[in-house]
């Protein structure tokens, strides 16, 4: 039996972290990194939850692990965009450096 | 075996065929770049964009139809009764209908710009629908995890796009702060669907309605969450700071595309889990609503003031917009919802239609959009000033015109509903918006031309696109209630909107 | 009425419009056919035929119109968006006939006049010329409410256009000013009507935008709609008034919100100047009359010396300033703003003779106004300057121009016999009869606009030609002979016969004065009970003077102050 | 305390640590790929401990095995070990980001404190829960129309990052 | 259920175990003779010219790329394949449209040049 | 519980890492040797006993053990540290979930003879293969050797691709045995079935005596493609030749592992053979039927002996054919794999790719197509 309490709250923490991170990170790729620790905190939000309620009347609910499930697959597939993004960013210029994104005022 | 889930294929048809023509025109670019001649024609580039874009239209167009249809049929149609996803009713069923028009006027619009710009290449059209696709899907969600996926597929090719100019730093740049931010504000959002859920057991609206208590504080921070998330995507202050860095990198005709969709959507979606999940709002949100919709007001229109490009110009502009939509969250009566809705659907046209001439200037592979570069343009291209003074004062609010009646009906459903000073502000800073969008008229009739070279000629895809637009505008502008039409009979748009919102309301 | 003139008002007002897209249209078509347009010498005298044209339809209004009817007439009533009671509205009592003869009767007078002024995009400019002249028409014929604000907007468009693309160096400048200055005041006036509708529709439960009841309508108009003089703020008939006074003193202008109009005046062309002078200003003016007072006439009332005071300091300030000026354009767009206080001054004396006046001299003013501005634009046709000290003795090459500009010198400065003479002459006993220490200022503002008209036009017309480019100037021509006649006969015509007018002002102007006995002060204080006409004051509420006669008005207005 | 929560707290304080390191390591970016990967395992370890086994699975497979694989590809092909970049401007708006995510955090722990989440946690779930059959049966009924759009999804991906990546598009 | 996973438990401490036991031994029991020419990176007798630590092709990311997302899509295919029978031809209809646009996608990579490496 | 667990894990491990392992160097020298007709490895002797050079692993261990520890500069010497180790724990610990006999039944007691019987036990050992991903390419960056980088990217380029189609291609599998533990695979395998029962569906008959042929419900019998492109694909992921193109030594001398010396590069080694191990076990245990003897099934067999001996008794001899089986058809498969990468030259890096992408993901994700239609028409 796990303190659920105490896993909403770890979610809460690393979902923290990850604002942080994309808060005080220059570096592209560690706030792209951020971005998914925050997408995993709610994902461990969703797991803990469906936990919680793992019945609903009586019949057994997994919509937050279907929702996990579409977390990821969405998780992929931005971070497939993203990279893409940043290659050909990369490709005119030498650097993924956010302060150095200012060709348009940031 | 389990029994086969009763599920009602037909109301996918609007998703089905845009997705089938995504895939239709990714085939089609491949079939038709191996290809040395189709038909006994030659293929070449703009061949191939060309019947590319005709592919994306047809689709377009069907989806358009079956979603006109499936709004003239009324009803609430859902695909999977047993376990509602996506609910095609009057509400998602206009707003579809609004997404594919927008989408499809895009494309038209798209065919010459992507060729003045070297960057023909048949997977745009395939983005722009696979992009509407997950719009209809977040428009016409009745459950959070439709939601999330919509917007992320939304989002998805709508960073792609920005950056599909690759040569360029600006369209690289441009596309990566949007992924950035979109990225930040999706993790936000689902966040806060995650608290939402916590609380309430269930992901559908239904559940959250159930489930959602005021007095909880985790159900309030997952709200504020949720609409944090939306925030961004509909840029409200203070979440809007990569709005004109995007639209201006982006290539134009990809603005024009997503200031109009994908507002449009993230509004449509808001609205609806708004009123679907929350009922009606506390009075406290409505408070929180109020103070940025002040804010996103000002903030827009005054930055508005001092831009130097247009794109820029155009896009604190839609932040303003945004400003003045959020004034009929603030009501969350049925008439401010309608009153949005209508307001959507002009600013679709008024803000495409001006993309729309700023596409149509662009030049050789460059962006026609420093402000001063309009100067004297109706002198050498009057009839793209014409219809630019017109999108300028619709956007502007002159009676008349599209962008006076939705201000009108926003107004309207405010004053109804006491909200005296948000309109004070709202009506100050209109004139404000005034001056700015009046710059470029000045600058067209007013002014000597400077050295820019506009491109001289328009490709029938934008002029058509241009004039409907235009046609829209004063059409919406004077007969609301009644747009005439030489097929369809005269459309009653008012009442559409009216309807469309009444589902939430219990009509 | 025949079948004809039931639609005589909307034939009217969208006659220049259909021309306007025509013009437009026709070009379009062309170049998508690849055929060539109309030839562009026939551009003007298709327009001026669309104006003459309306003209004399608005002619076959005034001989339709019924002087001895109050109310309205010609009335019709379209649904346009039923869903919020907006329909289209059209109807014109008295005031708005004069306003409307004076729209269509200034237009082909100022198109003729400008007939070589444009040569830049001439299309363009003749349809907004045209479109100009529809939503002026608009406007004035306009019984619903939010109709009128759609005109009054959309007149806007062209006005800025023509001033910003055809006007003189700062055009730029004056005409953003034009339309920002002229949007703040709409749009609070918006918000306002958005508030009385409501307001309206709490109390009728029917969507209404429509001024009055439409004929056969069930649904009271607004000016039924009882207007509380506290509640919410917002809701009071105070603040109500406000937005709306303020929307029609910027357009009037009133003192404080005047300083557009110099810039806009000097800085539009010769048509421009003419139709922001003759009817754009009035249609502040015709907003008071058909709006503002009669919908909140407590606060009509309690802002009356407010007004008064501000119309009489424009008086004297617009006639100082226009003393000080050396360029001529500049001096007619001051002794504007002294006239138009005039104007204002008269029709807050709320009496009969007052309004009477005031409307009379709101043709009178753009006659004379209008007349003085085409002429500037002759002059400055030849000379290229307005300079005041670039001119003296222009009497001697042109005769005849010097001649119309004393006849309209004088009749701005309201010689007997003249039209500005009856005017001012009524407005000033009006104003006696309410508020005699205005109306001597008010005398006091006539003198001094005699002296610098009659300084101006001594330095312009007499004396020895000095400048040796006055020397040549060629008198008027035949087309603008015919221009001046046209301006300079109704001038005389009204001063030595203003009967046909009055005979139509006044009972409008009783009609308005019946309005604000019915709704005044005690109108609001009690929801419930809406007073009937002649409906003395409950006990408990402030006594008010019932207004049963013309002398009541003047005791009353006498007691007041 | 069972041995269930006492891996619990082993494995949330590794991932806090993990996520940590993530984001103050600013020396060295490969590094900071690898600790998100133990956080990824970690968090994939409690997803098991929460009985969501196929979701334990896919967390491991794929954001342990391939998203952060794409991560560290990114970060060494384009040689971004380290980011010794300059102070960065825009304090005011980051210590604002800050804040605000600090009050979210102090918020929701708070509210978890004032409100436990205890009064509905069952002891035991339902039979089958989380594993791949219940999850495939729904997904593919219940939610089937989120794995078709999920699929256009993907074909967005292929698509927008051939686009961006490739060198040369024909 | 959880039971099941001891086994894992404990032979992630095995094999931890053993690894960690080998590398300590070795470093225990390895020799240290350090020089300068030893500690180079060997690069077949030349000293390195060029860092590794520098761009390469773009092929790497395109492969990495395209694995995310097949990844992905393998994994709605785990649990369809494990519960296939019960879903029956529903099921199959379902994974055959899941298909379609990850094939398009394929065949498109594969046309556009994508997989060449 | 825990020490039921431990048991059996380090049964398996002690079999396999311990025994097989070091053995497995041994075969592979030797069968090289002889097909290429050489002696091989014969010359480590203690005292002058050679035992057929099976003292050579044990040479090796001890060499590895004392050789010095050469950490290039440059490196970063922590990933250096953590690759090898990141490479070899999950090689051993996907021991875990590999049945090695089936469940049996002792009075109350039930043994299941698997070290964690969890229920998707081929997810999880995916799941760790792509957790050892990691090893490779942080091995290659690590060293600060171009070499090294250029292997560690074609390792983990080839790994991640051939990730994907590993785990498609035996999707069909699942499809067929309706599960994803591994356990219940192999007892799923622990019978026979109609071969051409399918054509039922056509012609409708008991139908001359192809109708009777019956072959063990092995997995190669119902998924033939699968089990070719399975084995492909998990043997480029132990990247072994022919798919040895990350360490090819003639193009970049030795890959990843360069830079690697003594016990580190032993972890390197170690786990591929371990690898080898466990594609073996898994293969045999997914196709052929893992512990299971074919038309013998477990009933038949306990059943048969208790006719003579105790149930007990029975059960446990049961146990040690199954184990037998087990182990020969672990043999066989190790034995196949030596085979084929001593007969195949290496592939070139493109051929690799081309095979992964343009050949294996589109005949897997058709065989499940396939596998779905024939699976669904033979059901009615």
């Amino acid at each position: 039996m796990l303190p659920l309490d105490h896993v909403i709250g770890l979610s809460a923490i690393l979902f923290t972290i990850g604002v942080l991170g994309v808060a005080t990170r220059r570096n592209l790729i560690v706030i792209l990194m951020s971005i998914e620790l925050m997408l995993n905190a709610a994902n461990l939000a969703f797991v803990g939850f469906n936990r919680i309620w793992s019945q609903v009347e009586g019949v057994p609910a997994i919509d937050g692990h279907v929702f996990v499930l579409m977390v990821i697959a969405v998780a992929a597939a931005e971070v497939a965009v993203g990279l893409g993004i940043l290659l050909s960013m990369f490709r005119n210029r030498d650097s993924v450096n956010v302060e150095e994104v200012n060709l348009l005022k940031w | 075996m389990i029994p086969v889930p009763d599920l009602n294929l037909l109301v996918l048809l609007p998703i089905a065929l845009v997705a089938i023509g995504s895939m239709v025109i990714l085939m089609g670019e491949i079939l038709l770049s191996r290809a040395d001649t189709v038909l006994g024609r030659e293929v070449t580039e703009s061949f191939i964009g060309t019947v590319l874009a005709a592919t994306a239209i047809f689709f377009l167009a069907l989806t358009l139809y079956t979603s006109v249809v499936s709004f003239a049929a009324g009803g609430v149609q859902v695909f999977n009764p047993d376990h509602p996803m996506y609910q095609l009713d009057p509400f998602s069923s206009l707003v579809t209908a609004v997404v594919a028009l927008s989408a499809l006027l895009s494309c038209a619009l798209s065919i010459a710009y992507l060729s003045e710009l070297r960057i023909n290449h048949g997977e745009y059209y395939a983005l722009i629908m696979l992009s509407a696709s997950g719009m209809m899907l977040m428009v016409a969600a009745v459950d959070l995890i439709a939601v999330f996926l919509g917007l992320e597929l939304m989002s998805i090719p709508i960073y792609v796009l920005a950056g599909f100019d690759r040569r360029k730093l600006r369209s690289n740049e441009s596309a990566l702060k949007y992924f950035l931010i979109g990225s930040f504000a999706s993790a936000i959002l689902l966040y806060g669907m995650a608290l939402l859920y916590g609380v309430s057991g269930g992901t559908s609206f239904d559940a959250i309605r159930a489930g959602f208590e005021v007095e909880n504080p985790i159900a309030v921070v997952g709200l504020g969450l949720v609409v944090v998330g939306f925030a961004f995507k509909i840029s409200m202050v203070p979440f809007h700071q990569w709005t004109p860095d995007v639209y201006e990198g982006a290539p134009s005709a990809v603005t024009a595309f997503m200031s109009v969709t994908v507002k449009v959507a993230a509004f449509a979606a808001l609205i609806r889990l708004l009123a679907m999940a929350f009922g009606p709002l506390d009075e406290s949100l409505e408070n929180i609503f109020w103070v940025l919709s002040v804010l996103t007001i000002v903030v827009g229109n005054v930055m508005a003031i001092i831009q130097e490009n247009v794109k820029r110009m155009l896009a604190y502009s839609s932040i303003a917009h945004s400003g003045y939509l959020m004034i009929g969250l603030v009501t969350g009566t049925i008439q401010g919802y309608s009153a949005m809705l209508f307001y959507l659907i002009a600013y679709t046209f008024m803000n495409l239609g001006a993309f729309g001439v700023v596409v149509a200037l662009a030049n050789r592979g460059n962006d026609c959009e420093r402000i001063a570069s309009f100067a004297g343009l109706a002198r050498t291209r009057p009839g793209l000033s014409a219809l630019m003074v017109l999108f300028m004062l619709s956007l502007a609010g002159i009676p008349g015109t599209a962008g006076f009646m939705g201000k009108f009906q926003i107004f309207m459903a405010a004053v109804n509903s006491g909200e005296i000073w948000l309109l004070i502000i709202g009506v100050l800073m209109s004139v404000v918006s005034v001056y700015y969008y009046l710059r470029i008229p000045v600058l067209m009739y007013m002014k000597e031309p400077g050295d820019e070279s506009h491109r001289m000629e328009i490709s029938s895809g934008e002029g058509a696109v241009l004039v409907f637009c235009a046609l829209a505008v004063i059409a919406l502008g004077l007969f609301p209630n009644s747009v005439p039409t030489l097929l369809f009979g005269d459309l009653d748009v008012l009442n559409w909107t009216r309807r469309s919102v009444e589902m939430f309301f219990g009509g | 009425m025949g079948e004809f003139d039931q639609y005589l008002l909307t034939i009217i007002t969208f006659f220049p419009l259909v021309t306007a897209l025509g013009l437009m249209g026709t070009s379009i078509l062309a170049s998508w056919l690849g055929a060539e347009g109309l030839p562009a010498a026939l551009w003007k005298p298709i327009a001026l035929a669309s104006t003459i044209l309306t003209f004399l339809l608005s002619l076959r209004l005034f001989a339709v119109f019924d002087p001895l009817e109050t109310g309205f007439q010609l009335v019709e009533h379209v649904p346009w968006i039923p869903e919020y009671g907006i329909h289209y509205f059209v109807g014109v009592d008295g005031i708005s006939l004069l306003m409307v003869l004076l729209t269509t009767f200034l237009m082909p007078v100022v198109l003729l006049a400008s007939w070589n002024d444009v040569s830049k995009s001439l299309r363009t400019y003749l349809s907004f010329m045209l479109s100009l002249e529809t939503g002026m028409l608009g406007a004035f014929v306009s019984l619903n409410l939010f109709q009128f604000y759609v005109f009054w907007e959309a007149m806007l468009v062209p006005m800025y256009f023509i001033i910003g693309i055809w006007g003189g160096p700062r055009r730029i400048y004056a005409a953003v000013k034009f339309f920002l200055f002229t949007m703040v005041g709409s749009l609070l006036m918006l918000l306002a009507m958005l508030v009385l509708y409501y307001l309206s529709f709490d109390q009728t439960g029917v969507l209404n935008f429509d001024l009055v009841a439409p004929p056969g309508g069930v649904a009271g108009g607004l000016l039924q709609t009882v207007v509380p003089l506290d509640g919410t703020w917002w809701q009071t008939q105070t603040w109500l008034f406000v937005a709306f006074a303020l929307a029609f003193a910027i357009k009037v202008p009133m003192v404080p919100l005047h300083t557009w109009l110099p810039d806009a005046h000097v800085e539009a062309p010769t048509a421009g100047s003419v139709v922001l002078a003759g009817v754009l200003l009035k249609m502040g003016i015709y907003g008071f009359l058909r709006f503002a007072i009669p919908l909140f006439p407590s606060a009509a009332v309690d802002f009356t010396p407010l007004i008064m005071v501000l119309s009489v300091i424009g008086i004297i300030y617009g006639s100082l300033v226009a003393m000080v000026q050396s360029d001529i354009k500049r001096l007619v767009a001051y002794s504007s703003i002294a006239h138009l206080g005039f104007v204002t001054l008269g029709i807050f004396a709320l009496n009969v003779h007052g309004l009477n006046g005031g409307v009379l001299q709101m043709v009178n003013h753009g006659l004379s106004t209008g007349a003085l501005f085409l002429l500037v634009g002759m002059l400055y046709e030849r000379r290229h300057t307005r300079q005041i000290t670039d001119f003296g003795g222009i009497a001697r090459p042109m005769p005849v121009f010097a001649a119309c500009f004393g006849i309209v010198t004088m009749s701005s400065i309201g010689l007997p016999m003249l039209n500005g003479f009856v005017g001012e002459f009524l407005i000033l006993i009006g104003v006696y009869l309410a508020a005699p220490i205005f109306a001597i200022i008010a005398t006091f503002g006539v003198v001094l606009s005699a002296a610098y008209m009659l300084w101006m036009f001594r330095r312009v017309v007499f004396g020895p030609v000095e400048n040796p480019e006055n020397r040549g100037l060629i008198d008027l021509g035949l087309r603008e002979k015919i221009v001046m006649m046209a301006m300079v006969i109704p001038i005389i015509w009204i001063g030595v016969y203003p009967n046909p007018l009055l005979r139509r002002i006044e009972p409008s102007v009783i009609e308005l004065i019946r309005q604000l006995e019915t709704r005044g002060r005690v109108v609001g204080a009690d929801l419930e009970v809406a007073p009937e006409p002649g409906f003395d004051s409950e006990p408990g509420f402030e006594p008010e003077p019932g207004f049963e006669s013309e002398s009541a008005i003047l005791d009353e207005g006498e007691e007041r102050l | 305390m069972t041995v269930e929560a006492i891996l619990f707290y082993v494995f949330g304080i590794l991932a806090v640590v993990s996520a940590l390191g993530m984001v103050l390591n600013i020396r060295n970016t490969v590094a900071s790929a690898m600790s998100l990967v133990v956080t990824m395992v970690s968090l994939g370890a409690i997803y098991l401990l929460l009985e969501a086994y196929l979701v334990a699975v896919i967390q491991i497979m794929v954001y342990g095995g391939a998203i952060v694989v794409l991560f560290l590809f990114v970060v060494m092909l384009l040689n971004l070990s380290t980011d010794e970049f300059p102070p960065g401007k825009q304090r005011v708006a980051k210590l604002a980001v800050v804040i605000v995510g600090v009050a979210i955090l102090a918020q929701v722990l708070v509210a978890l404190g004032q409100a436990p989440l205890l009064v509905a946690q069952p002891e035991a779930v339902p039979e089958g829960f989380g594993g791949y059959r219940q999850l495939g049966l729904s997904l593919y009924t219940d939610y089937v129309l989120l794995v078709e759009m999920v699929s256009l999804l993907l074909l967005a991906a292929i698509v927008g990052a051939l686009i961006l990546a490739k060198r040369k598009i024909d | 259920m959880l039971a099941e996973y001891t086994g894992v438990l404990v032979i992630l401490v095995v094999g931890m175990v053993i690894a960690g036991g080998m590398l300590g031994i070795h470093l225990l029991i390895g020799p240290r003779r350090r020089f300068a020419e030893k500690q180079q990176p060997f690069e077949c007798g030349e000293t390195q010219i060029v860092s590794p630590r520098r761009r390469y092709a773009v092929k790497f990311y395109m492969v990495a790329i395209l694995f995310v997302v097949f990844d992905v899509e393998a994994i709605f295919f785990y649990p369809w394949g494990a519960v296939f029978q019960e879903l029956g031809w529903f099921g199959l209809g379902a994974m055959f449209v899941f298909t379609i646009p990850l094939a398009v996608g394929l065949i498109y990579e594969w046309m556009k040049g994508g997989l060449e490496w | 519980m825990l020490i039921e667990a431990t048991v059996k894990v380090l049964f398996i491990l002690v079999v396999m890492v311990v025994g097989i392992a070091p053995v497995i160097t041994w075969i592979e020298r030797k069968q090289s040797a002889l097909m290429q007709d050489r002696i091989g490895a014969n010359r480590a002797d203690v005292g002058g006993i050679t035992v057929l050079g099976l003292l050579h692993p044990a040479a090796d261990v001890i060499k590895l053990m004392t050789k010095e520890d050469v950490v290039p500069e440059g490196a970063n010497r922590v990933m250096h540290l953590l690759s090898p180790l990141i490479v070899a724990v999950p090689a051993i610990s996907a021991f875990a979930v590999i049945p090695y006999g089936g469940v049996y039944r002792f009075g109350d007691t039930t043994l299941n003879l698997v070290g964690a019987d969890i229920d998707w036990g081929l997810l999880y050992i995916f799941a760790i293969g792509s957790i050892a991903a990691y090893g490779t390419v942080i091995a290659g960056w690590s060293s600060n050797n171009n070499w090294s980088m250029l292997g560690g990217l074609r390792a983990s380029a080839q790994l991640i691709s051939y990730e994907v189609t590993m785990g498609l291609t035996v999707v069909g599998v699942f499809m067929v045995f309706e599960t994803l533990r591994l356990s219940d695979m192999a007892l799923a395998q622990d019978t026979t079935f109609r071969l051409f029962g399918f054509l039922d569906r056509f012609f409708g008959l008991d139908w001359r005596w192809i109708d009777q042929v019956r072959v063990p419900a092995w997995g190669i019998f119902y998924q033939p493609l699968g089990f070719l492109m399975f084995l492909t694909a998990i043997m480029a992921e132990n990247k072994r030749p022919p798919f040895d193109i990350p360490e090819g030594e003639s193009e970049i001398i030795a890959g990843y592992h360069l830079e690697y010396s003594g016990m580190r590069f032993g972890l390197f080694f170690m786990s591929e053979f371990i690898e080898i191990i466990i594609i073996a076990a898994l293969t045999a245990t997914i196709f052929l039927g893992g512990w299971a003897v074919p038309y013998l099934s477990t009933d038949t067999i306990i059943g048969g002996i208790s006719r003579f001996f105790d149930v007990g008794f029975a059960t446990c001899l049961c146990i040690l054919i199954h184990f037998s089986t087990f182990m020969l058809k672990v043999f066989a498969m190790i034995w196949v794999q030596m085979l084929l990468r001593w007969s195949l030259p290496r592939f070139r890096y493109d051929q690799v790719m081309s095979l992964c992408w343009k050949i294996l993901l589109p005949l897997s994700i058709a065989n499940i197509f396939v596998t779905g239609l024939v699976l669904l028409w033979v059901k009615g």
